[in-house]
């Protein structure tokens, strides 16, 4: 059951909401503190810019547009969610969920060249951070994709609906830490 | 009062749970308080006993300590090593945030319990599994990690180096745990404070220490990230073979020092305003006084969080980063000490026109100011980047910083244990013991640490197992002072089982604690103690601030928050 | 003064160091010793069976507050002064580097320093170098530029009597200077852990007059020639 | 919020899409501030826009704004506070030899151009 402190919300904010806005704020400072080490170490080094061009940029370009897609059915999801509709959200909620399958399977195509091509995570510091960072962000999408199928089980029944909303938010965001890797790994060269 | 009805339902929901889900798995906020408070304690006698075994050590070098064995380097650099991170991770934060958090934001707030009640034992969970990993650290093949709290790379990252091949990715593995459960436990409680508030209760009305509480947890979400981040770069320097802090393969150790502090200086105030918090209400509670300006100590508190974020590298004047941000940084540390110093005042003017009566809480709150005037004052010393060049890493750190946290994490937390026993256990302390305990507790510690800033001013540097192979440390008069800091830490050791006796024969006592045995405001007197599930008999509503005191229009000194006018 | 009873000042900067020290020790024992004694006396005062009643004071109004706002004004007038005492001292230490013609090159690793001397033609990496393990040998009143590396963790290279303390970092290095006033022989500690040597990673530097620091070199010098007249041209 | 108008999702998703578009496109050229600017402008403009009118930023309280934003700022706040020591080669009275090398020999094109295999 939920306790009452979970149906009050002084500031404003449907308590979900904030708690996964404040899940965002520490995100931010997670995934701050990793790309601004990596970005010091790319403007001290002009050898990574080479080893920045051995990276596929159509493959990076490919996982933003899958993340995008996927973050348009997650907000449409989130729409059909205010109007009530539980079936049409969770079979938006399944197409995003795809969508961060799908980026998952293209990340591990491009690793196993990259590394069938020599370049590991112990090749040089920039692989390192390549790897690091991008893994990092993989291990949020896995996440979001497990989380969101239990959100649209849920609401495929008509249940817990505000939490299309949430499993949305925190979907976005991790599209938005992509479109910063996206240049700063592949673009930037 | 449609609430109220809905909380009458959740206690039927709840009645008699069975004994696993009543004390292990409960989800109850006053039961994982209290998980975290005696895993924190429990952790604090760990910790204590490695400082018994070090100190025996540099007191006595090469002796053969009792009850621990013979002190070797290795062993004495893991030991300081866990003591300074257990005490900090694993006592500081679960007592004072965790426990206190848990148990008061919920009570103070005037609601049924935490907004994520699940999440909640979650985190308690994950930092319970954090304890057990680092302590089976002292059990894998080459011991424990050695390289000090701060785990500076080179030294954390190749195993070459630290010779605890396991023991260091141990170590970084129970921190980053740590970190998450109380990323967890923080967002709960942020929300909790902003959503959940009994009606009536506007921002100045909330408990200082409820504020106290919320704006740690805020500055530890802000600046846990990059430390999580340099986790896990540590962590693949380690086991990978990554090359993110050794400069031959394009890296840096520097990086980490920042990643690090950027995250430790914020972590003092982190640990500090907690125990400034639970110092306000008890010194308001004891000297019948309203807090003196209530809404400068907030605006000042809001400033040193911010502030605290700026002046991080002081820790690293002299560690190798560019001198002309040692100028900087100067600034914005001695900037620092000026809101510290505000509060320092309030509560000082605080007791001014007060009737105070010195309880066992208000005489540790009392200890607290006067024993962490000191720590604050000797920070500035090291705050001065000209003097630090000297001072820098020496025993007069040291003993700086443990004027500090010792004021934190120990006197806070027995001022708060003490003041809110009642309310935790449904029994009072016997005052008598209480007293014997501060007084045995109090003056040994001074005893310990006020010669070590003599020692520190004389030359002697931290992290050495035994001071012979430095002839300038090695004299007689200095190891007579550094066996009187031993034996003063002894006998204050010695009179922590009084504490603990205290406990235990309070708890055992029959007579019950009444619902308001201090005459306090706050509204967690307001409930039964000690508190059912579900807390409140009817969810109280409030009409006014926490530390109306002896009010003019008043007979009786104290005017409950939830009293209608 | 107060330093200088425990540890003798043996740098030429020792003394400006020593002097922030006291300047921030004089401040601090002011506001230590008032406030304590408030606090204290207030205690002593405001006991329940002095002032049975307690008075009602928000500290809102203005002419309450100016009992904290006016200290607090004080003591950021406090630390103005000790920020400019001590970055002018910082400077001079560690970013200004006054030119001079020695340098001594100071190697740290787990758990030795290596210490190499220019030797006679005053010049690093010839012949003549003199390369010690835990021993510096500098001439009194001249300055001398440090050149520290470390070879595998970080150290600090810390001398206590010259107050100078520089952490060693690996792919670093970092250039310092200073210039002995006091003759004799004095404690160089490693003031940052290093791995389970620590402890045992002191070494000494002896402070010599010119005479004593040219017949060392002769002794001391690889090539077994007694260079001590050449290296007086030298200078 | 139902109560609030909700933008277009699809002419934002269109716009993103574009904007990815010459997010790829403009490295072609080959001129480095022209990509500086379509790499790094445009995945901030992108990131306004998702937090925009995906996240629903500009309609929830003023607050949580600001709290993002607070964050930003520490990271930049860090960003320079760190880059004197970590993301220069040289420094006051200090010099990362390995670091000068490597960049001295990129520039003499010793290294580089595939160099990492």
């Amino acid at each position: 059951m939920r306790p009452i402190a979970n149906t009050r919300s002084v500031s404003g904010v449907p308590t979900a909401r904030l708690a996964v806005w404040w899940v965002i704020a520490s995100e931010i400072v997670i995934f701050g503190g990793i790309l601004m080490s990596y970005l010091m170490h790319r403007l001290a080094h002009g050898l990574w810019a080479d080893y920045a061009s051995h990276t596929t940029t159509w493959v990076g370009a490919l996982n933003t547009f899958v993340l995008l897609t996927s973050s348009l059915s997650a907000v449409l999801a989130h729409k059909c969610a205010v109007n009530g509709d539980g079936p049409g959200a969770a079979k938006r909620l399944l197409i995003t969920a795809a969508g961060g399958l799908i980026f998952v399977v293209v990340k591990s195509f491009e690793w196993t060249y990259e590394i069938s091509h020599g370049y590991t995570i112990t090749t040089n510091t920039f692989w390192s951070f390549y790897y690091t960072a991008a893994g990092l962000h993989a291990l949020h999408v896995i996440a979001g994709v497990v989380i969101m199928l239990i959100v649209a089980a849920a609401a495929k029944k008509g249940r817990d609906l505000h939490r299309v909303e949430i499993i949305g938010i925190y979907w976005h965001f991790v599209d938005l830490v992509w479109i910063f890797l996206f240049p700063l790994l592949y673009i930037a060269k | 009062m449609a609430e109220t009805i809905s909380t009458h339902a959740s206690h039927d929901e709840h009645h008699d749970p069975s004994f696993i889900w009543k004390y292990v798995f409960s989800t109850d906020h006053k039961m994982i308080a209290k998980q975290y408070m005696f895993t924190g304690m429990a952790m604090g006698l760990i910790g204590a006993f490695m400082a018994y075994a070090f100190r025996m050590q540099l007191a006595f070098p090469g002796m053969d300590v009792p009850l621990f064995g013979l002190v070797t380097p290795a062993v004495y650099n893991s030991l300081v090593t866990n003591h300074g991170t257990i005490m900090i991770f694993w006592v500081a934060m679960p007592v004072l945030i965790a426990a206190f958090g848990n148990f008061l934001i919920p009570l103070m707030l005037g609601c049924d319990d935490m907004v994520f009640p699940r999440i909640n034992m979650l985190s308690y969970w994950i930092f319970l599994l954090s304890a057990v990993v680092l302590l089976t650290s002292f059990f894998v093949p080459g011991g424990a990690f050695g390289g000090a709290w701060t785990a500076y790379p080179p030294l954390s990252a190749k195993a070459e180096y630290s010779l605890t091949p396991l023991g260091s990715s141990i170590w970084v593995v129970a921190v980053g745990l740590e970190f998450i459960a109380f990323l967890l436990g923080g967002i709960n409680f942020v929300t909790t404070a902003m959503n959940s508030r009994a009606p009536g209760m506007r921002l100045y009305d909330i408990p200082i220490v409820v504020w106290m509480i919320v704006i740690a947890s805020i500055l530890f979400m802000a600046s846990v990230g990059p430390l999580l981040a340099g986790a896990a770069m540590l962590f693949m320097d380690q086991q990978v073979g990554t090359a993110f802090f050794d400069p031959n393969k394009g890296g840096d150790p520097i990086l980490w020092q920042h990643l690090f502090w950027f995250f430790g200086h914020p972590e003092v105030y982190v640990v500090l305003l907690p125990a400034l918090g639970i110092t306000a209400d008890v010194i308001c509670t004891f000297s019948r006084k309203k807090l003196f300006a209530y809404r400068t100590v907030l605006m000042t508190t809001f400033a040193t969080g911010v502030l605290s974020f700026t002046v991080w590298a002081h820790h690293q004047f002299v560690a190798g980063i560019d001198p002309r941000m040692a100028n900087i940084f100067t600034i914005t540390t001695l900037l620092i000490s000026v809101p510290i110093a505000e509060l320092c005042f309030v509560y000082i003017a605080t007791l001014y026109g007060g009737s105070i009566s010195l309880t066992t809480p208000m005489l540790w709150a009392l200890s607290f100011i006067a024993t962490f005037l000191i720590g604050g004052v000797t920070g500035i010393f090291l705050g001065a980047s000209g003097a630090d060049i000297y001072m820098h890493d020496t025993y007069f750190v040291l003993a700086h910083f443990h004027y500090t946290f010792y004021p934190i994490a120990i006197i806070g937390t027995f001022a708060g244990f003490t003041y809110w026993f009642p309310k935790m256990f449904g029994k009072m302390m016997d005052e008598r013991l209480g007293k014997i305990h501060f007084w045995g507790s109090i003056i040994p510690f001074n005893a310990i640490f006020i010669p070590l800033f003599y020692l520190g001013v004389a030359g002697q540097h931290r992290r050495i197992f035994d001071f012979s192979n430095y002839p300038e440390l090695a004299t007689p008069e200095m190891q007579a002072i550094r066996i009187f800091a031993t034996v003063s830490l002894l006998v204050m050791l010695a009179f922590q089982f009084v504490f603990f006796y205290n406990c235990i024969k309070s708890w055992m006592s029959k007579e019950k604690a009444p619902d308001n045995p201090w005459k306090a405001n706050t509204l967690e007197w307001v409930a039964p103690t000690p508190p059912p599930h579900g807390n409140f008999k009817e969810l109280p509503t409030v009409y006014r601030g926490p530390y109306e005191f002896s009010h003019p229009d008043r007979d009786e000194d104290y005017w409950p928050q939830n009293e209608p006018a | 003064m107060l330093i200088e009873a425990l540890v003798p000042a043996a740098s030429s900067y020792a003394k400006d160091i020593d002097f922030v020290w006291e300047l921030v020790f004089w401040f601090v024992a002011f506001w230590f010793i008032l406030s304590e004694g408030i606090f204290f006396y207030f205690i002593m005062k405001f006991r329940k069976k002095n002032s049975p009643k307690a008075e009602y004071i928000s500290g809102e109004e203005k002419h309450q507050k100016k009992w904290i706002t006016y200290p607090h004004i004080a003591v950021l007038v406090c630390d103005v002064f000790i920020v400019v005492a001590a970055v002018k001292v910082w400077y001079d230490v560690k970013q200004d580097l006054p030119p001079t013609d020695r340098t001594v090159r100071i190697m740290s690793s787990q758990w030795a320093w290596t210490f190499t001397h220019p030797g006679p033609d005053g010049k690093l990496d010839t012949a003549d170098d003199i390369i010690k393990n835990d021993e510096l040998h500098v001439e009194v009143d001249q300055l001398y530029h440090y050149e520290l590396h470390s070879r595998d963790v970080l150290h600090d290279f810390s001398v206590p009597v010259f107050r100078l303390k520089q952490d060693a970092i690996p792919g670093r290095t970092i250039m310092g200077w200073f210039t002995p006033t006091l003759t004799g022989e004095f404690d160089i500690q490693c003031a940052e852990i290093c791995g389970i040597g620590h402890g045992l990673m002191g070494a000494r530097i002896f402070i010599e007059s010119k005479e004593q620091h040219d017949s060392w070199m002769a002794k001391n010098n690889p090539r077994g020639e007694n260079l001590l007249l050449a290296s007086n041209e030298g200078r | 919020m139902s109560e609030h108008a909700h933008p277009n999702y699809w002419k934002v998703y269109w716009w993103l899409l574009l904007l990815l578009a010459i997010s790829i496109a403009g490295p072609e050229l080959g001129i480095q501030w022209v990509t500086l600017i379509t790499a790094f402008g445009i995945a901030i403009v992108k990131a306004y826009m998702v937090a925009r009118n995906f996240m629903h930023v500009s309609i929830e309280p003023r607050f949580v704004t600001y709290m993002l934003v607070t964050m930003l700022v520490f990271m930049l706040l860090f960003f320079m506070a760190v880059a004197p020591d970590v993301m220069k080669e040289t420094g006051s009275n200090w010099v990362k030899p390995a670091w000068i090398q490597e960049n001295l020999a990129y520039e003499a094109g010793e290294i580089g151009d595939g160099a990492g295999h």
